[in-house]
C-alpha cells in the first residue's frame, strides 16, 4: 500500500500514524472545550502566588541553556570530566588518535584476515 | 540524435563538467554582472545540474549501471579491441552513486539558494569554492577509476578547507580550517598508499578490474586497514572526530551543509571500497564489526559531548557526529553479515536504512545550521546563554527549527524516523545491545534539541534582544524547500527505499554485476 | 637486498612524516611532516614502476636497445606532486593568517576550538 | 620587502626573458620531451618570482595586479574544460583533433604519430599539446597569484604591521563575531 516501509520485523505506515494523531488530537480537544471556560487571560489567576514575595522578572527566572542539563553533568562528572579534557583541541592529539586507531585496526584486520 | 538524446548520453560527464565550468567562468563573469546576476545564475546552474542528475537517476534505475568512458570513441567502449585492461577513466554509476548525486544536488541547490544573502566581501571566491566542491562530490561518487577517487578527493578537500577558512577576520575559522585540512591531507596521502599497494600488485586502477583481480593476501589485508582507517576519520567517527564541530562550527553558514554533504561522501567511498573491492574477503566481517563497535561509541561520544556546549553551531557539529554514527551503525551490520555475493535478509535492510539515513541526514543537519545561522545573523550570538525568547519574534524560524528537531532526533512522521527505524529493526537481529544504544542516543538526541530550542526560543523577550535583523527572504525559502523534502520523505518513506536505497543496496552487495560492467568486452 | 632500500626509505619518510605531525607542536613543523608524508606515498609509487636497468619512459629519440621504467606510475606521481603543492600552499596561507590573529603558531596554544 | 641591489634587478631584467621563454617551450613542448601544462607553467612563475623578488613590493604592486593574474587563471580551465566540451561528438575530452575523420583540422597537430622511439614530431597529439598550454596558462596564473599573495600577507613587524592588525581587529567588530577568547 502506497507510503508503507517494510522492515522485515514491522511495517511503518506514516500516513496511518497521523490519521490516528489526528482522530486523537480531535478526541482531546472536545474533551478540552467541554469544560468549564474559567480561565481568563491576563487577570489574577495567571500570576503565581509566591506567598507574598516580589514576583522577580521574568528574563531573570529563565533557565538558561547551559544550566538546563545541571543536574545530569553534575551526576556525571566522573565521565564529563576526562571526556572534555580528552577533547583537547591540539592537532597533534588529533593525529595521535589518527595512528592509535589505524594501529589497532590493522592488528584486527590482519590477525583474522590471514 | 535529438538533443534529449545527446543530454541523456552525455549527461556522467556533463554533471561533472559544467560545475566545473562555471565555477570558473564566475570570476570574469562577476566583473560583468552584479551580484544579484551572479546569484541568479549560480543557481540556474545548479538546477539545471540537478535537472541532469535526476535525468540520470531515472536511467540507472531503470536501465540497470552505467559506464561512461571518458575520451573513448564511443561512450561504453571500456575495452578498445586489442586491450585486456580498461585504460581510460571511467565512471561507473550504480544506484548508490547516482543516489549520492541526487544528494549532492539537492544540497549543492540549497547552499547556493541560501548564500544569496552573503555579505563577504571578495563572494565571487565563494561560489567558486562552493561549485568546486560540487565537482568534487560528483566525481567522487561517479568515477569508478581509484586513483580518480583519490584526485576528487583532494579536489574536495582544498575547496571545502577553502570554504571552512573562508572568514579570514574570525581567528577560530583559521584555526578550524587548518586542522580540517591537515586531517583530509593524511586521509588523502593515506588513500594514495593503498592505491600504491593495491596497483603494485594488480597493475590495474579501475575499481572493476581491481575487484575481479583480487585475492586477498596480506598486502590487500594491510590496504584494507589504512582505507578503512583513513575513511573512519575523514567522516569524523569517534576517537578521530574532534575536527568535526571545530569545522563545522566555524563555516560561513551557507556552506556548512556542503561540508557534511563532503564527509558524507568520504561514507560513500567506505561503502564502495568495502563492499565493490573487498566483497569477497572473508575478513571483512571483522572489518563490520570494527565499523560497528566505532559506530556505538560515536554515537555515545557525540551525543554526550553535545550536552555541555554553550555554542550553537558547536553543538550540532557533535550531533552530525552521532548521526555519522547512526549511518556507520547500519554499514557495519550489512558489512558484518556480508558472505560472498550476498546478505541476509537483516544485513539488506540495515545498508538501505544507513544509505536513505546519509540523504536524511545531510538534510537535517544541513536544517539545524542554517537555523543556527539564521539566528546568529539575526541576533549576532553564537552562545546560548545569551539567547532567550526568540520565539516571539522569529515565528518561522521556529517552526523550522522544531521541524529539524523533530526530524534528527528521529521522531515519527519525519524522514529520521524512517531511516533509523529501518536501522534498528534489522540490527537488532544482529545483536540487540545495538538497537539499544541507538534508540538511547536517538533519546539523548533529542534532549540536545530541546535544550538548544528552550535555551534560545522559548523564555520572555530579553530587553537586548529587542533589536533583531529581519531574515531575508532566500535564507528563508532555501530552509522551506529543505523542510518540505524533509516532511515528504518522511511521509513516504518507501517511494525513496524502494527505488533508489534498496536498488543501492543491492548493487553494492552483489559486486560482481559492478565487475562486469566494469570490464565488459570491446563494449557495445 | 639493494632493490629493496627505495621502499626501506619509503617506510622511514612516512614514519617521520607521521612523528613530525604528532609530536612537533609548531604548525609549520606539522606542514613539513604532511609534505614528508607525500613525498613518500610519491616515492612508494615511483619505485614500484621501476625496471631493472630501464630508462626514462621517453620517446623521443629514445635509443631503441634499452627497455623502459613503467610510464604509469611517473603519471600518478604528477598529479601527487600538484595536490600536494595546492595542499601546502594552502596551508601555509593559513598559517600566516593564524600568526596574524593568535600572535603564535604553537599547536598547544592555538586551540580555542575545544571541549 | 626592500627592493634588491642594482646588480640583482639588471640581473633580473636580462634573465626574465629567457625563463619565460623556457618556459613556454616546456608547456608546448609537454606531449614529446618531459614537461607539459603544470611544469612549464612553474617554471614561468618562477620568473614572476624572480621579479617580485628583484622590485620589492611597492613597484610590484603598482604593476602586476592580482585580477590580472586571476583572469588568466580563469581562462586557463575555461580553455581546458572547453576543450573538453568539443569532444562531445564522441564522449567527452574524446581526441577529436588526432583522428583523421576530421580531415579539415589536419594541419593542426593531426600527423599520425610513430609508436615507439621517433625523432619526436610536434605536429602529433592532436588535442593534447592544446590542453597543455591551458594547463600552462592556468598554472602560470594561479601560482603568480599564490606569490603575489604570499607577498602581500607579509608585512615587516615595523610600521606597517600595526596597521594591518588594527584594520584586521576592526573588520572582525563590524562582521559582528564575538567569540570570547579562551574558549568554553
Amino acid at each position: 500500500m502506497i507510503g508503507s516501509l517494510l522492515s522485515n520485523a514491522g511495517v511503518w505506515m506514516p500516513l496511518a500514524w497521523l490519521f490516528v494523531l489526528v482522530v486523537t488530537w480531535a478526541i482531546v480537544y472536545y474533551i478540552r472545550s467541554r469544560g468549564e471556560a474559567r480561565y481568563h487571560k491576563d487577570t489574577e489567576q495567571v500570576r503565581p502566588f509566591l506567598a507574598g514575595h516580589p514576583e522577580t522578572s521574568k528574563a531573570a527566572m529563565h533557565v538558561r541553556a547551559s544550566n538546563e542539563y545541571w543536574g545530569f553533568m553534575e551526576a556525571l562528572k566522573g565521565y564529563y570530566h576526562p571526556l572534555i579534557k580528552g577533547h583537547t583541541g591540539n592537532l597533534n592529539d588529533y593525529i595521535c588518535w589518527f595512528t592509535c586507531i589505524l594501529a589497532i585496526v590493522l592488528v584486527l584486520v590482519i590477525s583474522v584476515g590471514v | 540524435m535529438s538533443a534529449i538524446e545527446s543530454l541523456r548520453l552525455h549527461s556522467p560527464a556533463l554533471i561533472i563538467a559544467i560545475p566545473l565550468l562555471t565555477a570558473f567562468i564566475i570570476p570574469l563573469l562577476s566583473k560583468i554582472i552584479g551580484p544579484k546576476a551572479r546569484n541568479g545564475f549560480v543557481v540556474a546552474v545548479l538546477t539545471g545540474v540537478l535537472a541532469l542528475v535526476l535525468l540520470l537517476a531515472h536511467d540507472v534505475i531503470t536501465g540497470g549501471t552505467r559506464t561512461y568512458v571518458l575520451g573513448g570513441s564511443t561512450p561504453l567502449l571500456t575495452l578498445p579491441s586489442g586491450y585486456q585492461v580498461p585504460v581510460r577513466i571511467m565512471f561507473v554509476i550504480d544506484a548508490m552513486g547516482v543516489f549520492m548525486g541526487i544528494m549532492c544536488g539537492v544540497i549543492a541547490l540549497v547552499a547556493a539558494i541560501y548564500s544569496c544573502m552573503e555579505t563577504y566581501e571578495g563572494l565571487y571566491k565563494f561560489y567558486t569554492l562552493l561549485l568546486l566542491v560540487t565537482t568534487g562530490i560528483f566525481g567522487l561518487v561517479f568515477t569508478g577509476d581509484l586513483f580518480n577517487l583519490f584526485v576528487f578527493f583532494e579536489i574536495l578537500s582544498i575547496a571545502s578547507c577553502g570554504l571552512v577558512a573562508f572568514k579570514i577576520d574570525s581567528p577560530m575559522s583559521m584555526e578550524g580550517g587548518f586542522k580540517y585540512m591537515v586531517i583530509s591531507d593524511i586521509g588523502g596521502l593515506s588513500l594514495l598508499v593503498m592505491i600504491g599497494l593495491l596497483y603494485g600488485q594488480y597493475d590495474a586502477l579501475n575499481i572493476g578490474m581491481l575487484a575481479n583481480r583480487m585475492d586477498y593476501g596480506m598486502i590487500d589485508i594491510i590496504a584494507l586497514g589504512l582505507i578503512v582507517t583513513a575513511l573512519l576519520m575523514k567522516s569524523g567517527s569517534v576517537p578521530m572526530h574532534m575536527w568535526t564541530p571545530d569545522a563545522y562550527g566555524e563555516t560561513p553558514s551557507s556552506v556548512t551543509i556542503m561540508i557534511v554533504g563532503a564527509s558524507l561522501s568520504s561514507l560513500y567511498a567506505l561503502f564502495r571500497i568495502c563492499f565493490t573491492l573487498y566483497g569477497g574477503f572473508i575478513g571483512i566481517n571483522v572489518a563490520g564489526w570494527i565499523i560497528v563497535i566505532l559506530a556505538l561509541i560515536s554515537i555515545l561520544v557525540g551525543v554526550t559531548m553535545a550536552i555541555p556546549q554553550t555554542d550553537f553551531k558547536r553543538l550540532i557539529g557533535y550531533a552530525a557526529v552521532a548521526e555519522i554514527g547512526f549511518i556507520l551503525l547500519g554499514l557495519g551490520a550489512g558489512l558484518a553479515s556480508l558472505s560472498g555475493n550476498s546478505v541476509d535478509a537483516y544485513g539488506i535492510k540495515a545498508m538501505e536504512g544507513s544509505i536513505f539515513h546519509i540523504f536524511n541526514d545531510a538534510l537535517d543537519i544541513g536544517l539545524l545550521f542554517f537555523v543556527a545561522a539564521v539566528v546568529s545573523y539575526a541576533t549576532g550570538q553564537r552562545n546560548l546563554n545569551n539567547l532567550c525568547g526568540l520565539g516571539r519574534k522569529m515565528k518561522y524560524t521556529t517552526f523550522l527549527f522544531i521541524i529539524g528537531l523533530a526530524a534528527v532526533a528521529g521522531l515519527p512522521p519525519m524522514n529520521g524516523f524512517a531511516s533509523k527505524f529501518l536501522i534498528y529493526e534489522s540490527v537488532f537481529h544482529l545483536n540487540p545491545i545495538l538497537a539499544i544504544i541507538g534508540i538511547l542516543g536517538s533519546i539523548m538526541m533529542l534532549a540536545i534539541f530541546v535544550k538548544a530550542f528552550s535555551g534560545a526560543f522559548l523564555g520572555p523577550p530579553v530587553p537586548e534582544l529587542e533589536t533583531y535583523k529581519k531574515v531575508p527572504r532566500s535564507m528563508l525559502f532555501a530552509m522551506s524547500i529543505v523542510v518540505a523534502i524533509i516532511v515528504f520523505f518522511g511521509l513516504f518513506p518507501d517511494l525513496i527505499v524502494d527505488n533508489l536505497a534498496h536498488p543501492a543496496a543491492q548493487a553494492l552487495v552483489n559486486h560482481s554485476e559492478y565487475i562486469s560492467h566494469a570490464i565488459r568486452i570491446g563494449g557495445v | 637486498m639493494l632493490w629493496n632500500i627505495p621502499y626501506i626509505a619509503v617506510v622511514a619518510l612516512i614514519v617521520l612524516g607521521l612523528y613530525a605531525c604528532m609530536f612537533k607542536s609548531n604548525l609549520v613543523k606539522i606542514i613539513i611532516g604532511t609534505s614528508l608524508l607525500e613525498a613518500g606515498a610519491n616515492l612508494f609509487l615511483i619505485t614500484l614502476g621501476y625496471r631493472k636497468g630501464g630508462i626514462a619512459p621517453i620517446f623521443t629519440n629514445a635509443p631503441s636497445t634499452e627497455s623502459m621504467v613503467l610510464p604509469v606510475p611517473q603519471a600518478l606521481v604528477l598529479t601527487s606532486i600538484v595536490i600536494g603543492l595546492a595542499v601546502t600552499a594552502l596551508l601555509l596561507s593559513i598559517v600566516v593568517m593564524i600568526y596574524r590573529h593568535y600572535g603564535t603558531i604553537d599547536a598547544k596554544k592555538v586551540r580555542r576550538l575545544r571541549g | 620587502m626592500t627592493p634588491m641591489s642594482k646588480i640583482v634587478v639588471l640581473v633580473t631584467n636580462l634573465l626574465c626573458g629567457f625563463i619565460l621563454v623556457f618556459g613556454f617551450y616546456v608547456i608546448v613542448h609537454g606531449h614529446l620531451t618531459p614537461g607539459g601544462g603544470f611544469q612549464g607553467g612553474a617554471v614561468v612563475a618562477s620568473a614572476c618570482a624572480l621579479v617580485v623578488i628583484a622590485y620589492g613590493d611597492k613597484r610590484v604592486k603598482e604593476r602586476l595586479s592580482y585580477d590580472a593574474f586571476s583572469a588568466i587563471e580563469a581562462s586557463g580551465l575555461i580553455a581546458f574544460v572547453g576543450l573538453g566540451f568539443f569532444g562531445l561528438g564522441a564522449t567527452f575530452f574524446y581526441n577529436f583533433l588526432a583522428v583523421e575523420r576530421i580531415s579539415s583540422l589536419r594541419w593542426l597537430f593531426g600527423a599520425k604519430a610513430l609508436i615507439g622511439p621517433n625523432p619526436g614530431d610536434i605536429n602529433t597529439g592532436g588535442v593534447i599539446p592544446l590542453l597543455n598550454l591551458a594547463v600552462g596558462t592556468e598554472v602560470l596564473g594561479a601560482l603568480s597569484i599564490v606569490l603575489l599573495l604570499m607577498l602581500m600577507t607579509y608585512t615587516p613587524k615595523r610600521g606597517e604591521a600595526e596597521i594591518e592588525e588594527s584594520t584586521a581587529g576592526r573588520r572582525a567588530q563590524e562582521t559582528g563575531e564575538k567569540h570570547e577568547t579562551g574558549g568554553n
